[in-house]
């Protein structure tokens, strides 16, 4: 109780401190290259861009909140600070495209199946504990997404989990995000139609038709879902088992859909029809318990040419499960640069934010991470995260149980 | 269901008056003769070949002889079946026909016996009788830990006594963990009650010794230790309490052990226990479908075992997906272990008759004589009464079948069953099974003349028009139509 | 423990520090083996050349061979011939480590049942090697470099009856793993017993009274031992006089018996015979008095449960606990208090909360899991912190990585585990450790696994690099000196 | 052992068929498959004694005596098997995803659903239901609605893609117990009235909305035909009512009680649509009005005891053992169906007891294989061995539907897709073998 009523008087607070950021933003430009700041570059044994390429010992220049340059032999502006990170490794930001941080409970809405104008940006908390976790396990861009109780769920939103100044506005990376769809039991079980599997596609059909042939059908349909059949809007499909995947594959080709599959769980039944179709992937959270045919299913995804991308399941699973999802799938037979950027870039594209984040390349946002050995290695931690340029997480330090380990601060 | 059961209800009532009474009217001599001579088509003595258009003598409820040419003696009546196959009775070695319920809740109850459970008018035995079992062993459920006293019963008789054929026929164990229990549990529980059982000995054998003593009127000169030696020769059985009973004659190996297991990890609990415990040699092991994975093991106790009616295990690999079907017998036929199998009452037409068991024994590549075997003189050996029942041999029982056809055949029905000379059941008067065939309510008396004949005519057009719609059963051999019987 | 940071640096060590090393192995260099001996032997004599060698025993070889005779190690050094008969298996560049031990696993132990726990169960009973389902975890958990689990009964609280120690050998009956089939005693606190309601109260308590009326029942046993030897003592006593007096009682019905006859011929002097027959009759008496007061002991009534409890608390077998929440633990370590147990803890979730604790009491720990997502939520769980590892290293007390033994499938990343404490404080040295030389000393099992030294047996495993990199592959896993498993062949 | 050696045989015939093919590259054997088998069974009561099938790219091209099958072509054969065409189940639940419990409940007439959306592809059912010997089966829907969704005919082996024969089939109705089964739990929760609250609680509630139901697809077909009518708001399930009405779609109709088969057949007749009888158990005791009507019957499973979900429906306790013989004397079109049971209770199983209980042998044949292609209308293409027909086949050890008799090799589409002893690995080596050694 006391809390809530804190956060309300600080939600107050920000809505003054928001305006005058946004202002100070909006006259600094995005990329703060106007007061072009004393320029930073770090220096680390291996510099993971992302983009499948790996530097030994190489610099990061940041210029602002972005990244300047990244390699091995560039030229430094005069009076550039290095920061030398020794034997760390650095990795851009990673990024978790399917979860509910700080909305578990806030994002669900059942009064119709079909709900596309509902956007998980309206519920984006950025005083949410789970921001920080997720920071500290070194993601630094998530996508919020409604919940899974209706066929279509709304949008999603994608947000930093960190931001340099107090507006939440920019830490928005991408408002009106992908629309979420699925056809999971979740939305069969509510009280409203529809109660079984046939139900649920014959109306999902149904309100893909009407959307493309408004006259024949009286009523007008929502434009998002209009958006969608043009293929101008990206949409996420959530099936966690391989049923009816045929069918909306078979959708997805008749309508030019612009569909990222989550959740699949028995993928290994069909990775060939997907590949065929091309379907980009976000698998996960792997833990101990998966079984091992769905652990091959990365490696074999990535053989196939698909794209695929992890997800953390966070907050309900540990936001650490990225990264032990990404070393799970490494295990059973993900090439290491390919799990990096399932972690990265892949994610990035997917969510739709891939020209602000996902790589280290030059005019992008600097959100890094700063890893003890390399990414994909459970044994080496998390050191520090970098967004925007600014050092936003230092470590966790283990009550000092950790002195051997020289980077703890 | 409920109504087949009110109909049976009526119809038995009926019936087995009306059985005997009909009986009767057809051939006064049929019950009254001590000795029949039986003259069939074709005999399946199981244990010798098989004998076309032979003679089975019996004598005050004993075959006497069989063979080709015997020459009946003047004094035998004779029963002409020489259209028919005549096959002994089939035995079920381990069922739980005929009781409501299976199994106490309480894990050890060495003291209770199915004598007190069998229902002699329950369906299942008139069911049985009809699917030509004519020996059963009737044995508590496997939901249990130490289950009780079983029993081998005829499915004939007015009350639970005259049903029996053999009063204690074994002991039921299980080694499967009984409902929400785990093997640790199961297993633990077995050995706490036998190490009890030891100590309980014990102290018997001292306290009879003292006893003993004081009969003779001389003084204690042992140490307990001492007395329970010298003590263990003195107690009988009657001294024991009803808990131990069982238990110590199952310890002694005076009592046959059935042991369940469901998984073949079990069957190595079993048989570590039931050795450590000395009742190995008179075990006989119930499988579940895994265990034909413990066939070696199984096989170095050369020990018989009784397979479960569904005798198909299916199991998917975690890491391919694909599915492995394998039919158990096969494992043991190969492995040369004597199998029986047993019948699902309660499960949809097939797995209920024994004979269809065996065909399916054979559709799997058994052998067919393995496969008959199967379902008479193996169960029969394993409830130890192989020297009495489930074959057609000079001084064994009369207890056989008499077939339309082969025995293995979907088309072959129990026309009539013999049981210790004497006739138990005859097909035409089977009114509920009529009433199964035909749909209509039967008139307990049996339909006069006419009538008879249309229903005789209405069933030989079956296989006429079956010749007309097609050449297939011209000479398809031995599937050739088997009219049904309604009742000529 | 030893640490020695430059053993672990990937660059090669000067020649020199092999040349001390031999020195320090006593003259290894001269050691070649030979094969004539072994053809009695079952197993062929093996030699791994030219791996870097972890022994987890002090020394470590960047380039070592090892030879491996009748399933033991023969010999660890930095090079050694092979003789013929000899089949030599090239390691070059790859990194041979003791194969790892799972301190608690659920593996192969067939999962089911909501019974409560009972003291006389033993885990064996429900190890299962037969169903695909538990030879697939198997293998995997094989691929994965493990090559020795403990399985314990299913955790519901109580004492729950003997553990086992298995290796993980395909296709095998249950008992041809057992590498220690008493390995311990276990027992849990605050989860619950399966059935029952949950009362952390009642379950201190039970623990309590189980441990206390264990201890009465000994001393009632002490008891009875002594009464029966006394008893037994007096019965040959008298068992002796009897016969004595016996032999002089028919000595004197016998002079009676002349002294009648001649009392029927003489009725005059055979008073005295008369009084003789009295004495007779008294002592007869007096024997019926001492056999009233002679009285047998009463035996306690025999109950396997407390006596299986009664091995733990004598410490004859270890007493392993799982036990996750703080405030159980001091309660737990003040029952156990008075008793010579030698006590394990399993799980301990909030051990780094009472670290001075547990090692002002001794406690030794089964930690983990680290890797863990699932049964967070549960309360027991809720304060687990990713470097409890550290905190118990830091208070040097001797603990072992383990996966949780609530589920098979976790025990094929016991590797994972021991990488991410990595990640929050242990040196990737005791990590290493935690899951061999130090999972098999808390086990009782360090004389025969747990380090690469002469004389013990060889399991091992070849690794293709660093073990606890999530893409190490297994090459070769060897039990007892057999190849149990090859992913090549 | 007897069956293993002829396992061998076929697998070898098999490989070494394929390779001569390749050798004969000039002769038109290539991409040939032939059954040779002592006793072909049309399908329609002809028996050809030692035949050979011969199938080109999945389709029979020839069916007739061995002295007429081309050389050097791939072979199955078996010394005493017989031939049949592959049976095929009118009314099966082979593949649903959560098999009893997916009704959509949202409406009571649910006509414009199609199963085929809750039928999962991949499932085992397919493959177990092929190793008996069934190669096509009409999955029916679930009983839960009064007016149900419609059915589709697939076959069971075979790429996911192609094995889809008829997407929307029959509309299905439900006369009984199981359409009013959910209307008990009217009341929701502390007797809230809420989404369920619609649904029939009786007999009476059931033919009242079915009644209903056509009266409105009678009416908006009429609307739809009239001028204006673009005007008439589409429906899609009056739509395919109204289909039903006009003849175009079959119903189907499952009732197992004698008054819920009469009631079928009443209603039926008032709006003049054509009916096929699902289940049917009590049809036994109604064959004059199922004759007078023409009522075509899709009976089964045979059971003494019923199981599955028909126990708990307590409509199945008046069974009649022989109701297949009654229904073939009385001249009626029926077919078997083994419904939810995919093992050893499969069609054989079915048709097997059928005989026992006094069906012909010949007539059984027909009321797996003839007759249900006749009542799913593809007489055209499934149910027989005559050229031109679908290469779907069955060849049995002996004399089907005997006990004691099984398939030694199924072939579907002209593959073969279950060999006696032969894991599904193995054949699909042997199968890619096959495709590619003709093409070298």
């Amino acid at each position: 109780m006391k809390r809530t009523i804190k956060l309300r008087i600080f939600s107050f607070g920000t809505a003054f401190f928001m305006l005058l950021c946004c202002l100070a933003t909006a006259e600094s430009g995005p990329d703060g290259s106007r007061k072009s700041p004393t320029p930073v570059a770090l220096k680390a044994a291996k510099v993971w861009t992302g983009t499948g390429q790996v530097h030994d010992d190489a610099l990061v220049l940041l210029r602002g909140r972005q990244i300047a340059a990244v390699g091995k032999d560039i030229v430094l502006p005069a009076g550039c600070e290095v920061i030398d990170l020794g034997s760390a490794q650095i990795a851009p930001g990673l990024i978790d495209p399917f979860t509910a941080l700080g909305a578990v409970g806030q994002n669900i809405e059942i009064i119709d199946p079909i709900h596309p104008e509902a956007t998980a940006e309206d519920v984006f908390d950025r005083f949410h504990r789970d921001f920080e976790r997720a920071l500290a396990a070194g993601i630094t861009s998530v996508v919020i997404t409604p919940s899974l109780d209706n066929l279509v769920g709304g949008t999603a939103v994608a947000v930093k989990t960190a931001g340099t100044c107090a507006c939440s506005r920019c830490r928005v990376l991408r408002r009106g995000g992908p629309l979420l769809l699925t056809l999971s039991e979740a939305a069969q079980k509510r009280n409203r139609a529809p109660t079984s599997r046939i139900g649920a596609i014959d109306l999902f059909k149904q309100t893909l038709a009407r959307a493309r042939t408004p006259a024949v059908h009286g009523e007008t349909p929502s434009p998002r879902i209009e958006a969608l059949v043009r293929g101008e809007l990206d949409a996420y499909f959530y099936a966690s088992w391989r049923y009816n995947l045929d069918t909306v594959i078979g959708l997805r080709k008749e309508y030019g859909l612009k569909l990222t599959l989550v959740g699949l769980s028995d993928a290994w039944e069909m990775i060939d029809e997907l590949a065929a179709a091309g379907m980009p992937l976000i698998l996960g959270p792997f833990n101990a318990l998966t079984a091992e045919r769905e652990l091959c299913v990365p490696g074999r995804a990535q053989a196939a040419g698909l794209e695929i991308a992890f997800t953390s399941g966070a907050p309900g699973f540990k936001p650490e499960g990225l990264r032990s999802s990404a070393a799970l799938a490494v295990r059973y037979g993900l090439e290491r640069d390919a799990a990096l950027q399932a972690m990265t870039l892949h994610a990035a594209k997917m969510a739709g934010i891939v020209e602000r984040v996902g790589s280290l390349s030059p005019g992008k946002d600097a959100d890094m991470v700063v890893f003890s050995g390399d990414p994909l290695d459970l044994s080496s931690k998390v050191l520090r995260v970098y967004v925007n340029g600014t050092p936003v997480y230092a470590g966790a330090c283990c009550g000092g149980c950790c002195a051997e380990s020289e980077v703890c601060p | 269901m409920h109504c087949l059961k009110l109909a049976f209800l009526v119809l038995t009532a009926a019936c087995l008056p009306v059985l005997s009474v009909t009986a009767a009217q057809d051939d006064e001599s049929a019950l009254r003769a001590d000795k029949i001579a039986l003259k069939a088509g074709r005999i399946i003595t199981v244990l010798d070949e098989e004998i076309e258009n032979g003679v089975i003598l019996i004598d005050r409820g004993k075959i006497v002889e069989v063979g080709k040419d015997v020459e009946i003696p003047y004094d035998y009546w004779v029963m002409d079946m020489s259209d028919k196959v005549v096959f002994p009775g089939m035995v079920e070695a381990h069922t739980t026909r005929g009781i409501d319920r299976t199994n106490e809740s309480l894990p050890v109850v060495p003291f209770l016996s199915v004598y007190d459970a069998i229902d002699p008018s329950n369906l299942a035995f008139e069911d049985a009788l009809r699917d030509g079992i004519t020996t059963l062993l009737i044995s508590q459920g496997n939901n249990t830990v130490i289950g009780g006293m079983s029993r081998v019963v005829r499915p004939i008789g007015r009350t639970v006594d005259e049903m029996t054929l053999k009063a204690e026929a074994g002991l039921k164990l299980s080694a499967s963990p009984m409902y929400g229990q785990d093997r640790l549990t199961q297993m633990a529980i077995l050995r706490e009650t036998f190490r009890e059982l030891e100590e309980y000995l014990g102290d018997l054998a001292e306290s009879a010794y003292e006893k003993d003593l004081e009969k003779k009127g001389e003084t204690i000169k042992l140490g307990p230790a001492a007395a329970r030696e010298k003590g263990a020769a003195l107690i009988s059985d009657k001294d024991l309490d009803f808990r131990h009973k069982n238990l110590k004659r199952l310890a002694d190996g005076r009592l046959a052990a059935y042991v369940y297991c469901g998984a073949a990890m079990d069957v190595y609990n079993a048989v570590a226990f039931a050795e450590e415990h000395g009742f190995l040699k008179r075990t006989v092991f119930v499988l579940g479908s895994e265990c034909y994975k413990a066939v070696d093991l199984i096989k170095s106790t050369g020990r018989p075992v009784i397979l479960e009616p569904s005798m198909i295990h299916r199991e998917t690999d975690p890491l391919t997906g694909d599915e492995t079907e394998v039919f158990v017998p096969l494992a043991f036929f190969e492995a040369g272990i004597s199998f029986a199998v047993t019948t699902e009452p309660r499960d949809v037409y097939g797995l209920r008759y024994p004979w269809y068991q065996a065909a399916r024994l054979m559709r799997n590549g058994i052998p067919r004589e393995t496969a008959i075997k199967a379902i008479t003189i193996t169960p029969a050996s394993i409830i130890g009464m192989g020297t009495r029942l489930g074959a057609l041999m000079p001084g064994y029982d009369a207890t056989l079948l008499v077939l339309t056809g082969d025995p293995l055949e979907s088309g072959t029905w129990v026309d009539k069953v013999m049981i210790g000379g004497r006739m138990v059941y005859e097909q035409e008067k089977d009114y509920r099974l009529k009433e199964l065939l035909t749909g209509q309510e039967q008139p307990v008396e049996p339909a006069p003349q006419g009538d008879q004949e249309e229903k005789a005519a209405e069933a030989e057009a079956a296989p006429g028009q079956a010749e007309s719609a097609s050449e297939a059963n011209k000479d398809a051999g031995k599937s050739q139509e088997k009219a049904p019987p309604s009742g000529q | 423990m030893n640490v020695t940071p430059g053993l672990f640096s990937r660059t090669n060590t000067p020649l020199l520090f092999f040349l001390f090393l031999a020195i320090a192995l006593g003259g290894t260099l001269s050691i070649a083996p030979s094969a004539a001996a072994d053809e009695a032997g079952d197993a062929k004599p093996l030699l791994i050349q030219g791996g870097r060698i972890l022994t987890m025993a002090g020394v470590d070889f960047e380039r070592g061979d090892l030879f491996i005779r009748k399933g033991r190690v023969a010999a660890v050094a930095p090079r050694l011939r092979a003789r013929r008969g000899v089949q030599v298996i090239d390691a070059s560049g790859k990194t041979v480590v003791p194969g790892f031990i799972d301190a608690c696993s659920a593996l192969l132990r067939e999962p089911g049942g909501r019974s409560g726990s009972r003291a006389t169960c033993s885990v064996i009973d429900a190890i299962n090697t037969f169903s695909l389902q538990q030879k697939r975890g198997l293998e995997a958990a094989l691929a994965r470099g493990v090559t020795t689990v403990a399985v314990f009964p299913q955790a519901s609280s109580g004492v729950g009856g003997y553990a086992a120690a298995l290796r993980l050998i395909p296709d095998a009956a249950p008992r041809e793993l057992v590498v220690e089939e008493k390995l311990a005693l276990h027992a849990a606190v605050g989860l619950g017993s399966y059935g029952r309601p949950f009362h952390r109260l009642g379950e201190i308590e039970n623990l309590r009274g189980a441990l206390r009326g264990a201890k009465e029942y000994e001393e009632a046993l002490e008891n009875y031992t002594e009464e029966l030897e006394e008893y037994e003592k007096k019965l040959k006593e008298r068992a002796e006089k009897d016969d004595t007096e016996d032999q002089d009682k028919e000595t004197d019905t016998k002079k009676n018996g002349n002294g009648k006859r001649a009392g029927r011929t003489k009725s005059r002097d055979n008073n005295n015979n008369d009084k003789k027959a009295e004495s007779a009759t008294k002592n007869d008496a007096a024997k019926d008095k001492d056999k009233d007061e002679l009285k047998k002991p009463k035996k306690p009534r025999h109950d396997p449960a407390k006596e299986r409890l009664l091995e733990a608390l004598d410490g004859e077998i270890p007493l392993f606990v799982e036990v996750h929440r703080a405030a159980d633990v001091i309660n737990l370590l003040d029952i156990v208090e008075a008793y010579p147990v030698k006590l394990v803890l399993i799980g301990c979730t909030e051990g780094f909360l009472v670290t001075s604790e547990l090692a002002g009491a001794g406690v030794k720990v089964v930690a983990g899991p680290a890797f863990r997502e699932t049964e967070l939520e549960r309360n027991e769980f809720r304060n687990h912190v990713p470097w409890f590892a550290a905190a118990l290293a830091k208070a040097e007390i001797p603990f072992a990585l383990a996966s949780s033994g609530r589920l098979a499938g976790e025990t094929r990343h016991l590797t994972l585990n021991a990488a991410q404490t990595v990640a929050h404080g242990l040196t990737e040295r005791q990590a290493l450790e935690a899951i061999t030389i130090e999972a098999a000393r808390l086990l009782g099992l360090d004389e025969r696994l747990g380090s690469l030294e002469k004389g013990k047996d060889a399991d091992l495993v070849i690794f293709d690099g660093d073990p606890l990199s999530s893409a190490a592959k297994v090459e070769m896993v060897i039990i007892q000196g057999r190849i149990v498993y090859q992913p090549g062949a | 052992m007897m069956n293993s050696s002829l396992v061998l045989l076929i697998c070898f015939v098999l490989l070494f068929g394929f390779a001569s093919a390749e050798a004969r590259e000039a002769s038109d054997s290539s991409g040939l498959l032939v059954v040779k088998a002592p006793k072909l069974y049309i399908g329609d009561g002809r028996v050809i004694e030692n035949g050979a099938v011969v199938i080109k790219d999945g389709k029979i091209i020839q069916v007739g005596p061995l002295s007429e099958a081309p050389q050097g072509a791939a072979e199955i054969k078996c010394p005493s098997g017989v031939v049949t065409p592959g049976l095929i189940d009118a009314s099966s639940t082979a593949g649903l995803i959560d098999k009893y419990s997916w009704t959509e409940h949202s409406s009571e007439v649910v006509s414009h659903l199609n199963v085929l959306d809750a039928v999962d592809m991949r499932s085992r059912d397919f493959e177990r239901l092929a190793r008996q010997g069934v190669t096509t089966v009409y999955v029916t829907p679930g009983s839960g609605s009064v007016v149900g969704c419609r059915g589709c005919v697939l076959k069971t082996a075979g790429p996911a893609g192609e094995r889809i024969v008829v997407s929307r089939g029959s509309v299905k109705a439900t006369m009984g117990r199981d359409s009013y089964r959910r209307g008990g739990w009217n009341r929701g929760p502390r007797g809230r009235v809420d989404f369920w609250t619609r649904r029939p609680t009786t007999r009476m509630g059931v033919t009242w909305i079915f009644r209903e139901a056509c009266f409105e697809a009678r009416k908006y077909r009429d609307a739809r035909t009239k001028p204006g009518a673009a005007t008439v708001p589409h429906d899609a399930a009056l739509e395919s009512l109204a289909a039903v009405l006009d003849g175009q779609v079959r119903l189907r109709v499952q009732a197992r009680k004698e008054h819920d088969i009469w009631s079928a057949i009443r209603l039926c007749k008032e709006f003049g649509v054509d009916l096929v009888l699902e289940e049917g158990t009590e049809a036994y005791s109604c064959v004059p009005e199922l004759k007078e009507y023409g009522v075509p019957v899709v009976y089964g499973p045979v059971f003494a005891y019923p199981t599955g979900f028909r126990a708990g429906s307590g409509e199945a306790n008046e069974p009649c053992l022989n109701t297949a013989g009654i229904l073939h004397e009385a001249g009626l079109l029926f077919a078997l169906t083994a419904s939810d049971l995919s093992g050893e209770g499969a069609l054989p199983h079915q048709a097997g007891f059928a005989v026992r209980a006094g069906l012909p042998r010949a007539a059984a044949l027909r009321a797996v294989t003839a007759a249900p292609a006749e009542i799913l209308g593809l007489s055209d293409r499934i149910g027989l061995l005559e050229p031109g027909y679908d290469a779907d086949l069955v060849l049995w050890s002996g004399e089907p539907f005997l006990p004691t008799t099984r398939p030694i090799a199924v072939v579907v589409g002209g593959e073969p897709v279950h060999v006696a002893g032969i894991t599904g690995a193995e054949l699909r080596v042997l199968q890619r073998a096959a495709k590619e050694s003709p093409e070298k």
